[in-house]
């Protein structure tokens, strides 16, 4: 811990956002399956339990409909439940808990009943899971009014968003990575919440915008080194929020580089990066210089073996191909 | 007016003209969308909420007018909620199905069969963890037995010990699906005891009878022994909806069923036991009818919400979530 | 029945396309909430009961998950089934059946295991069915790789899509608006199936494409109409399927008029709106004489009261504003 | 060899040595992805699968090598799957997950807790609507029981009679949670019972008794007389996948049980009453082990599907579904 500063990984500061919120709010309790004894289904989880006793740390059976809904019926009984889904794909199950109802209860009783519930969800894809276990929907979340869908991509982020989740008075679901829980970064030593509404520039550029998050946004990172090297400066946003979007940091940055090419690893059709090309189009008409680019997940479901998957996946090549291309294609 | 027509038979007859008049508003159109009468199941509601306390919670399903004025929201904030007014209970935003009122904690009003039930479980855990002597109340019908959300929360109360009190008014159908084409077995209570929930099954004809059983089964959730099962055996007498073309049963089978009406057999009780006159009926009657009434005219009287506050309710933390709308 | 042509409502007409497939498709039959004996939720039903015997026509216990995923079983089992779902709502329930199973089977069998499904699902709003009853959820399907997605706008497609989603080999989910089922129109006598995957021009125009589908045809072709009165000439196409999207004609209609702008009871971020206004914007850029428009519903739960319900759906009045700036700005 | 040795023997060896293989090369990471073995539960699909006939379906889950190789996949076609090439069963695009083999009624393979068991049911209704005497067996674990899909399906098979053996092989560990906190109450059989389907628990470790209790349930089912449901009491000897610390339960439990190890269970009894010799068991895991090195060099000789392929296998109806991926 050098200048208040410490090294661990997204893994770590996950479990010591958890383990931050569960110390300073008496009201939050952790429930999800297997996020105890076992230990978290990928360890994030590991040593709450003898921390912080049964109570706290509860394990629930396999009925990710109940368990979620119970999340509700606590969150609105006063407590702050954080609700673990160990994989996306099992969201599924519990789906009309949150979208039917946390998602409009507030609405539906005219503001009397705010649900101040937080779910954790591993999404993504990359360890060869198949096509049950690697689907990427929190774009696909975002299209529900009443949720808030974050997305921490930086450890930093990985630790501080839930400190202000937990707080929120609306249902926040943060979407963790799964193929970044191994990622190392040094970060301030002094636990902070993390905001969850803004976009950060993560380098700056000028010739064009790579538009991300989550675990796309190292291949961004990537793509952008090498495009440097090829004599184009490209700016990286990482959105960080999926819902609400903030327009004003893509904006921004679009309107200066005047190309635009979004990198998502959920599915291209209809998923979040064609929210934001579209909002590109519809607000800087007259300052794109070329059309807005996508880097998306093949409309596939995952396949299992490796060279598979990852042509599925996005890629730094197609990102470096598609900015190089809208550079050079459109000056 | 006789005093012991207070109790039980006074709330009923709130919720059996309060219904009936709904129907008529819902034929002039002043109240749209579904709606879903309680008729022939006043008993339920009544008895239950007579041995409730207000710091109790309530969830309930989109059967909801009788639950609801039974728990004491008052008639008008139900009535302007039907009118889509702003001084409904639910702002207006919720309609017949979605009826709340936080200060009782009545906490609707779900419209998806099932839907309510895990987050009965989940107010009944944040009481059980911060230690409050409260029970949950829970209701649904015999079709929410089907869903599998049902068998998920029985286990997870069980499993919990959670202070709930699951309420299943069995009326026999699920729009039209009569419970022999809904469920293999159709004893909810032998369900609730596959997971070692207590059960019980109780006449919910006769509101005293709730009343009693409903009252030793509160008891023992609220001694920290965990959830509780009672099916009260009911029947609906009017249609599903306003929109049931009722194929799927008899005439006799209702009139059989309309012969043993919760009001009927409480109004007998009272004249039988409580020296309970036409002179009471009357003045009964007429009190009720002047609530109703008085709470049409606020209805009518109410306002509008502006469409320029479309977007509020969507989140709390302001605004509709979305910093541009494009 | 004159000249071998029909009057019916949409009702009527859906009525008439799975009687047709029952006549023809042994192997077909019908099962959901009330279809029997109720007679459908909204009456699309009756009568088949009587006709087909409650071993084809089979009512359901509520138990969305378990007769969706039934269906997936008998589907691979051979049949043919047709499961409908009384309300898009209620979707969700199913939507690990839907999501997880049935569009990723013949994909993890490696081409063994086929889904001949067909869900029919009532959707939309408009009815002041409150937050819960209410939705349109066919775009945000249409994001499933896997899934078909149709539409029928008019009562030809009410009757002759789901002829041709009984014979498609992949699960096909037909998205039927409630309040078009009142809706007449006079169509051939002689039943004939419809394509599942060509959007079709409903109006010929020159200066604006609205691009729409389902309940919302009707406002585009009345604000056509509106707009037709003001001296603007727009097109209308009914996309009628939402996966696949038919960009041959949407392309064709664009790049014809310069002008889109995207008609859709969905909710504006990302709803298949936005992946619309983004393949316009990828494909032609430089066709596009201003940005592309969105009319779409408004992003909150559908408000129970009149007023609230009508301003949060897609309006003709908007519609024509939308165009009408659109002609006027961008000329 | 030994005759009496290849009925059940020799199939529960091939599915130990198997996976211990499998274990190994997960290792080396030939094998990717989350890998669940079966060691310690062979006698349920073995013993199961011996009654089958070729024409009766199979569902089962995500720990599926066991099932597969006893239904009687080519070994090699099962290694090759996990090796992610074209000559798997899945053709490679599932992997141990995702085993499927449509030639002989094998429909994978789900990784979704209780996902397969609605499938399994409407598999089953088809045989019935189109009046063939198959059955359709589905596997799951007993953490399936939590799943509300697991009591909708109960229902939907039991109302409508469906030809389903619900096979439940209670290895008490759902992950790292074990039975007692993961139901209410751990009798399955009872579960079953509730919704009036006939029920029996069977020990899972004796590979005769499998199938012995399974053959009497098969036949009632195959006589239309509607689902049955079994329980098997057994025990994963290993972890729940390959990254699992096992902080759950303690190394006494593990070897308590692994005193009951179906394989020795089963060698002692042809010792005991077949003559069964160490020569026997020599030449038995000769053979095995023969055909594992076979399944190995096959999958190691497969290829690779071209990425070029990669949008296949989305729809049966050709292409990606989408007329311009843009
Ligand atoms: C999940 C879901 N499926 C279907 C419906 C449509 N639906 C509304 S009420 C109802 C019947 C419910 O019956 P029951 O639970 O017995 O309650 P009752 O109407 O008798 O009070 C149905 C099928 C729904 N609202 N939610
Ligand atoms: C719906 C769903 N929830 C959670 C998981 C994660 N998960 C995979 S296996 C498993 C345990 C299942 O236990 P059980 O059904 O007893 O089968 P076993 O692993 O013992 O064979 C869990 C929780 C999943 N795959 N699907
Ligand atoms: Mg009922
Ligand atoms: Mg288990």
């Amino acid at each position: 811990m050098a200048n208040g500063r410490v090294r661990m990984t997204y893994r770590e500061a996950l479990r010591a956002g958890v383990r931050e919120v569960l110390l300073r709010e008496p009201l939050a309790f952790l429930m999800g399956e297997d996020v105890g004894r076992y230990g978290g289904s990928y360890a994030v989880t590991r040593d709450l339990l003898a921390e912080f006793g049964p109570e706290r740390i509860r394990d629930t059976p396999l009925s990710e409909a109940a368990f979620t809904g119970a999340g509700i019926g606590a969150a609105i009984g006063g407590m702050r439940p954080i609700v673990e889904i160990m994989t996306v794909n099992f969201s599924l199950l519990a789906l009309d808990q949150i979208v039917n109802h946390a998602a409009t209860l507030l609405h539906m009783s005219g503001g009397q009943c705010n649900v101040p519930l937080v779910i954790r969800i591993s999404t993504g894809a990359g360890r060869q899971l198949g096509a049950q276990h690697s689907h990427s929907f929190e774009g696909w979340f975002a299209h529900i009014p009443g949720l808030r869908i974050v997305a921490p991509a930086t450890v930093e982020d990985a630790r501080g968003m839930i400190l202000s989740a937990v707080r929120d008075p609306d249902p926040v679901l943060i979407f963790e990575h799964m193929m970044l829980l191994g990622a190392e970064d040094e970060i301030p030593a002094a636990i902070q919440a993390s905001d969850l509404d803004s976009a950060r520039i993560r380098r700056e550029g000028q010739d064009v915008s790579l538009i991300t998050y989550g675990g796309s946004l190292f291949k961004a990172l990537e793509a952008a080194r090498v495009l440097a090297s090829r004599g184009i400066s490209a700016e990286v946003v990482d959105l960080r929020s999926l819902r609400p979007l903030d327009d004003r940091t893509v904006f921004g940055s679009v309107r200066k580089t005047g190309r635009a090419v979004i990198v998502d690893e959920g599915w291209r059709s209809g998923g979040i990066s064609a929210e934001i090309s579209a909002r590109i189009g519809e607000h800087l008409f007259r300052n794109l210089r070329a059309p807005v680019g996508r880097v998306c997940t093949k409309e596939v479901p995952i396949p299992y073996p490796k060279h598979l998957e990852d042509e599925a996946l996005p890629s730094v090549a197609e990102v470096v191909a598609v900015a190089e291309e809208q550079v050079r294609l459109h000056v | 007016m006789n005093p012991e027509s207070r109790k039980f038979h006074h709330p009923m007859m709130r919720i059996r003209r309060f219904e009936e008049k709904c129907a008529e508003l819902y034929g002039e159109m002043k109240i749209r969308g579904f709606l879903h009468l309680y008729v022939g199941q006043e008993a339920i509601a009544t008895g239950v909420m007579s041995v409730l306390t207000p710091e109790d919670g309530i969830i309930t399903a989109y059967r909801d007018h009788g639950h609801a004025l039974a728990r004491g929201i008052p008639m008008r904030e139900i009535m302007a909620e039907m009118f889509g007014k702003s001084e409904g209970c639910s702002g207006g935003r919720g309609g017949s199905m979605h009826l709340f009122h936080r200060a009782s904690r009545f906490y609707g009003g779900s419209a998806i069969v099932g839907g309510g039930i895990p987050i009965a479980v989940g107010l009944a855990l944040s009481d059980l963890l911060c230690k409050r002597k409260r029970v949950t109340a829970c209701f649904f019908g015999e079709g929410a037995a089907a869903e599998g959300v049902f068998h998920e929360s029985m286990n997870l109360a069980a499993l919990w010990k959670v202070p709930v009190l699951f309420l299943c008014e069995n009326n026999r159908y699920a729009m039209g699906t009569a419970i022999e084409r809904e469920l293999s077995r159709v004893d909810l209570t032998e369900k609730a005891r596959t997971y070692g929930i207590p059960a019980l099954r109780v006449d919910g004809m006769d509101v005293r009878a709730v009343a009693a059983e409903t009252s030793r089964a509160v008891e023992q959730v609220r001694a920290g022994e965990g959830p509780f099962f009672l099916e009260f055996a009911t029947y609906r007498f009017r249609a599903h909806s306003m929109y049931d073309p009722e194929l799927y049963r008899n005439k006799e089978e209702v009139s059989e069923w309309k012969k043993r009406d919760p009001l009927l057999l409480e109004e007998q009780r009272l004249r039988d036991e409580f020296g309970f006159t036409d002179h009471d009926r009357m003045e009964l009657e007429r009190e009720v009818d002047r609530e109703i009434l008085e709470s049409v005219r606020f209805a009518e009287a109410g306002t509008l919400e502006p469409v320029s506050a479309l977007l509020s309710n969507v989140y709390k933390r302001g605004g509709a979530g979305w910093r541009t709308e494009g």
